[in-house]
């Protein structure tokens, strides 16, 4: 495993690169950003290619209204800025300028879920991805590391509509090579290991720790699948219910509220289409606090061992439902 | 002829005149709408779309084109039977306004309707689309000149004014944003619901030129839309809602109320009459 | 008056040194944002607001809303050197488990009257707590401090009209202008062009000072006292990273830039509440 | 039928209310002829503060306010109450324990004619997933004016949506004022098959329901007017019975009372389960009675999907016993 050597690095730093790379090869890139370039990392497009860089100020409302204006005239623009900004503080702008026209804006944001730790509350995004996903024609993706984001940038770019794409503050681990940049499909999720007992269906950050669970689990003779749902939306709805179908119970394991994000979406699927028993891993509807971003998971239920013990859970209701 | 022409702006109030009637008669159809704001704004409407924009009915996706965006999404209205009177789509479908199928939608909607630039209704959101186009039009070095009509009610929204610093740290002169200052919002009187006033200063503070005019006068009209600045433009066009109609105007139920046969009739020849 | 302002200054001193060693503490925070405004809260909170620290949620007291709460350390310093909370409760800023979180928290911290840290809702905050004081025909102030850079956000302009509309003579703003947002400069970012003009314009009673001269601090707010029936603006020149030489006017000191920077600040800052013994405690040098 | 406007009804209650309780205070955003505030406007003048079309500010405001001791009433239309001001609702309302109540009215189509910009099918579903919000949708003029009170008694953060038309009446005041938040109400307890509904859309579950009953087919009918907290216990007494759940709302099928039933029986009893509303997608313009047409929310599109889907499970059920 060459991949897992290489240093962690956060996935913001995949869209900064990313973002160059295609403004380099493609003058319609624009970005639209909000005064948080150096955190975003969108700062290394404004060096490159200044002309196509527009800091509209701490105004997050009117970046997606002026990009929505940039998409109109054929150019694509990213707007850049933090999870809880883009969703919320802009989230009718989203529904009306971008999401109901169907404008060709790509929103791509750091510090998603819990990884700004110890900014606060205020700066976890940890709502947006099942607001985004609540509005009809917005695709949402979440990649769980630094090529994968490269991969996603890339093909929200060839992509024509509206796309939510979701980062990290904080360093994750390499799960994929270059390769993948490639093969990536938006709304296609990856199979990254199979297993009969149980199905772990995780997204962005938690992919690492579903990984590190299913490893867990096998030491204890629990086969677990895990499947990497980098797209919230539209979700890969034939994988779930073959997992399930497959392995009769389900955890989902996502660093966002359980309400309306992955869990939800899984939970939809299977209540209509194959119900088996599941868990929902994420923060319990509840808000977190300040602290580092490992303790933070351990504190509110997103460690490696609370996906364990929910797997182990619902693999016994299994057992006894049978 | 040149714009400012008296043969042109003669012409102009005859497009005016009857495009008020078509506003009328539509809403009346669709037994819907909003009158009063439509009203309002119908001179400025008339001689962007018949006078001023560089447009193209045939191509109504022209790259080059002008753009115009009806912020108040609400006043649509008056953009339709402009866009129907210039040929963008038969006028056959201004019978069908907000109906399901029609092409129409209750609020401005590019996906549907030929000539749209863009979408709105919310109010608030369109001088920001505006800037985007405007940016995007010195980025691809086009010529074209984009045109955000607002309501003054919707400038109490805090997105307005993100717009406007927006507008005038990029310089923006290929923008022209309108407020069709009919002094009426659904409440009430803008006075009374927020204070609007001294509104020139306050543009004039956020970095904007501004131009102040009687927006029912033709000449007005086109000599501010006309005139060249360095930055971004504004133009406060002093309205009445529900103009042309004498019993509509400045009367704030008519902001969103349809006339009913009789009313409808009286109106068509009050506007008949008028010369 | 001289007496009053020895006591603000030494409070100022004390929070520059707690606010920089919070921050190195923890190894993450604000400290640029933090120290332009602590001549502000040194002055409100030592000085001009009726506060009561043993009960925090006395009904009479005078409210304070940090906007700009990524400025959270200095407001923290202020609360503990005034009794709110012990002092060692600023060694876990931003700690699971600490009472003090990234950004100001109303549940998590006595003495903070308000939750922020998403830029351009303090002042709509500000504008519900004085009206509520008008409601109840109560006589408290409520201050708010904003950043520069959150004049960006259209909030703030929809609360600038509101605040006008209702005469909020109680309401006492301070523009903390560092001239410095989180990308550039305020022309850099976003223009704003002349920003006491545009509250003039907007309806508002504008005072223009220096915001490190605790004697021009304390008499705007006396001006501001004397003048009803508006909402005030005190727009307050500041720099960036004040009293530690290495962060001021350095754009990059929004955040962390180096550790140990951080550190050599200390021991200077240290000896400035020195000179204040006679109203500070050296020992809570920690 | 009887008939009555819920957003009068709300008028009326926040009157009733603000006599009661001086504590009651009301923000409004240009709206208050449309939203019925006005009456409230009339009665307590001091109590009533007019913003400007200028929602963020006005949810912010309202926090400061509930921090000084007041029980503020937002009112605005649903679109802009829920997703114009959703970080402002998290940050300055939920994260601080504001006690605000937030009223969206003309929640889902009925804004008909004016078209997608101003019908309203994701509020629901963007309220809920914020911590600590409480989220509400009576379904008829009696049961909110229970909820006002209701809400106004609890010390916390509130969503409610409300209606603009003339609905049907469907409860007493006696029977609404026994409604709590956090509970559902059975209006019809069947066997077959179990229809739940908010808003508009239970009376139409009424109806389905005896469409169905012509049919043979034994239907409950559930009151799910509070999303968040839900009845789990309900949902899961419904789930054990009939076997068999269809949700039907004037909302996006994603993110709020489907959604909110799926996770609950996917990990608590996991059912058959269909979700009814909009399939993601916006609306348009059209008359509110076309709308509900042309997205299949009508009585009898109602019991047609209950029947069809009864009839997989029966065949389903039937694969499973043969193996």
């Amino acid at each position: 495993m060459k991949v897992a050597n290489r240093a962690p690095i956060a996935t913001r730093d995949g869209f900064g690169q990313a973002l160059c790379e295609i403004g380099a090869t493609d003058e319609r890139i624009v970005c639209v950003e909000a005064d948080i370039s150096k955190s975003t990392r969108s700062c290394l497009f404004a060096q490159h290619f200044p002309s196509r860089f527009f800091n509209v100020g701490v105004a997050e409302q009117n970046a997606i209204g002026v990009a929505a204006g940039i998409a109109s005239c054929g150019l694509i623009p990213f707007v850049s800025t933090y999870a809880v900004f883009a969703s919320m503080r802009a989230c009718e702008q989203v529904r009306t300028t971008v999401a109901y026209p169907r404008a060709n804006v790509k929103i791509c944001v750091s510090h998603g879920g819990l990884t700004p730790g110890n900014d606060g509350v205020t700066h976890q995004g940890t709502e947006d991805m099942g607001l985004m996903r609540t509005i009809p024609n917005m695709v949402v993706i979440m990649p769980c590391d630094f090529t994968q984001m490269r991969a996603a940038v890339f093909a929200a770019a060839k992509y024509d509509g509206p796309v939510y794409i979701r980062g990290t503050r904080d360093a994750m681990p390499h799960l994929y090579d270059e390769e993948i940049t490639d093969r990536y499909t938006i709304g296609r999720a990856i199979r990254l290991k199979d297993g009969g007992d149980v199905a772990i269906v995780a997204i962005g950050d938690m992919v690492s720790h579903a990984l590190r669970a299913a490893r867990e689990l096998a030491g204890s003779g629990l086969e677990a699948m895990v499947i990497d749902m980098h797209t919230l939306k539209p979700l890969d709805e034939n994988i779930v219910v073959q997992a399930a179908l497959q392995t009769g119970a389900v955890v989902t394991v996502e660093d966002h509220n359980i309400l309306n994000g992955l869990g939800s979406a899984v939970a939809e699927v299977l209540a209509e289409r194959a119900p088996v028993p599941m868990r929902r891993i994420g923060l319990r509807d509840t808000f977190a606090e300040s602290g580092p971003y490992p303790a933070l998971l351990a504190k509110y239920g997103l460690a490696v061992a609370d996906i364990v013990d929910a797997a182990r859970a619902v693999v016994g209701r299994k057992e006894r439902s049978k | 002829m040149t714009a400012v022409d008296p043969a042109n702006v003669d012409r102009l109030r005859t497009i005016a005149r009857e495009l008020r009637k078509r506003v009328l008669r539509m809403i009346h159809a669709a037994k819907s709408g909003h009158p009063g704001g439509s009203l309002s704004a119908a001179d400025v409407v008339t001689v962007l779309y018949f006078s001023v924009m560089r447009i193209d009915p045939e191509d109504p996706d022209w790259a080059e084109r002008d753009r115009f965006i009806l912020s108040k999404g609400h006043a649509c209205p008056a953009l339709y039977c402009a866009l129907a009177m210039r040929g963008y789509f038969g006028l056959e479908h201004l019978k069908h306004l907000r109906e399901i199928g029609g092409i129409l939608q209750g609020h401005p909607d590019m996906r549907k309707t030929p000539g749209i630039d863009y979408t709105s209704g919310s109010l608030g959101q369109g001088l920001s689309v505006g800037v985007g186009m405007a940016m995007a039009g010195r980025l691809t070095k086009r010529e074209y000149r984009v045109f955000v009509l607002l309501g003054d009610g919707e400038l109490d929204e805090g997105q307005i004014w993100e717009a406007a610093m927006c507008a005038s740290k990029y310089r923006l002169r290929n923008l022209t944003a309108i407020i069709d200052y009919n002094h009426l919002q659904l409440d009430g009187g803008t006075e009374e619901i927020m204070p609007l006033e001294p509104l020139a200063a306050k543009w004039n503070a956020f970095g904007w030129e501004v131009i102040e005019i009687d927006g029912h006068e033709m000449l007005q009209i086109l000599e501010a839309l006309q005139r060249e600045t360095n930055g971004p433009k504004l133009i406060v066009a002093q309205t009445i809602k529900g103009k042309g109609v004498s019993y509509m105007e400045n009367v704030c139920d008519w902001h969103g109320r349809a006339p009913n046969d009789e009313e409808l009739t009286l109106a068509l020849t009050e506007l008949g009459a008028q010369v | 008056m001289e007496q009053g302002i020895r006591r603000t200054i030494a409070y100022a001193a004390q929070m520059r040194y707690d606010v920089v060693r919070m921050i190195e503490n923890v190894k993450s925070g604000h400290p640029g944002g933090s120290l332009s405004c602590v001549d502000i809260l040194a002055c409100l909170y030592f000085d001009v607001m009726r506060i009561c620290p043993d009960e925090p949620d006395w009904p009479g007291r005078d409210r304070f809303v940090l906007s700009k709460g990524h400025a959270a350390p200095a407001l923290y310093a202020a609360l503990a050197r005034r009794g709110y909370f012990p002092a060692t409760e600023l060694g876990k800023l931003r700690q699971i488990g600490g009472i003090l979180e990234g950004h100001p928290d109303h549940n998590h911290t006595p003495g903070v009257d308000a939750t922020t840290g998403c830029l351009g809702e303090g002042l709509s905050i500000g504008i519900g707590m004085a009206l509520a004081a008008r409601l109840d025909h109560a006589d408290y102030y409520v201050y708010v401090v904003l950043g520069d850079g959150e004049t960006n956000e259209g909030q703030i302009w929809e609360a600038a009209q509101v605040g006008a509309h209702y005469g909020l003579g109680h309401l006492v703003v301070f523009l903390d202008l560092n001239n410095l947002q989180f990308d550039g400069t305020l022309d850099e970012v976003l223009r704003p062009w002349d920003l006491s003009a545009k509250w003039k314009t907007f309806g508002w009673d504008v005072q223009d000072i220096d915001g490190h001269d605790h004697r021009q601090i304390l008499r705007a707010v006396s001006k501001a006292k004397n003048r009803k029936n508006r909402p005030h603006m005190v727009i307050c020149q500041t720099t960036k990273g004040k009293g530690a030489p290495v962060m001021e006017n350095q754009c990059a000191w929004h955040s962390i830039v180096n550790l140990q920077q951080m550190n050599d600040c200390l021991p200077k800052l240290a000896q400035e509440i020195r000179r204040y013994e006679d109203i500070l405690n050296a020992a809570d040098v920690w | 039928m009887k008939t009555y406007s819920m957003r009068r009804m709300y008028g009326e209650a926040l009157v009733e209310l603000g006599a009661s309780n001086r504590r009651v205070v009301i923000l409004e955003a240009d709206l208050a002829d449309a939203t019925k505030t006005c009456f409230f406007r009339k009665h307590f003048p001091e109590r009533f503060f007019e913003v400007g079309i200028a929602e963020q500010n006005m949810v912010s405001m309202a926090a400061g306010l509930s921090l000084c001791g007041k029980i503020p009433f937002v009112t605005g239309l649903a679109v802009f109450v829920s997703l114009r001001v959703c970080e402002q609702v998290r940050t300055s309302v939920a994260l601080t324990r504001a006690n605000v109540k937030i009223v969206g009215a003309y929640g889902g189509l009925c804004t008909a004619e004016n078209g997608p910009t101003h019908q309203c099918i994701a509020d629901l579903g963007v309220m809920r997933p914020i911590p600590r919000m409480t989220v509400i949708a009576p379904a008829d003029a009696v049961s909110c004016r229970a909820m006002v009170f209701a809400a106004a008694r609890y010390d916390g953060p509130v969503y409610m949506r409300i209606l603009r038309d003339n609905e049907p009446v469907l409860y007493s005041t006696q029977t609404a004022s026994r409604f709590e938040i956090g509970k559902g109400h059975r209006l019809v307890e069947g066997t077959d098959v179990t229809l739940m509904a908010h808003g508009l859309m239970v009376s139409t579950c009424l109806d389905a329901a005896e469409l169905l009953s012509e049919q043979g087919i034994s239907a409950s009918v559930v009151d799910m007017y509070s999303l968040k907290p839900i009845d789990v216990e309900l949902i899961l007494e419904e789930a054990r019975r009939t076997g068999a759940i269809v949700t039907v709302e004037e909302h996006n099928v994603i993110g709020a009372l489907g959604s909110a039933v799926a996770e609950v029986l996917a990990q608590e009893y996991p059912t058959a389960l269909l979700c009814l509303g909009l399939k993601d997608e916006f609306g348009v313009s059209g008359s509110h009675s076309d709308l509900l047409e042309e997205f299949c929310l009508t009585s009898h599109h109602i019991a047609d999907a209950a029947e069809s889907m009864l009839i997989q499970v029966k065949n389903e059920r039937g694969h499973t016993e043969i193996a």
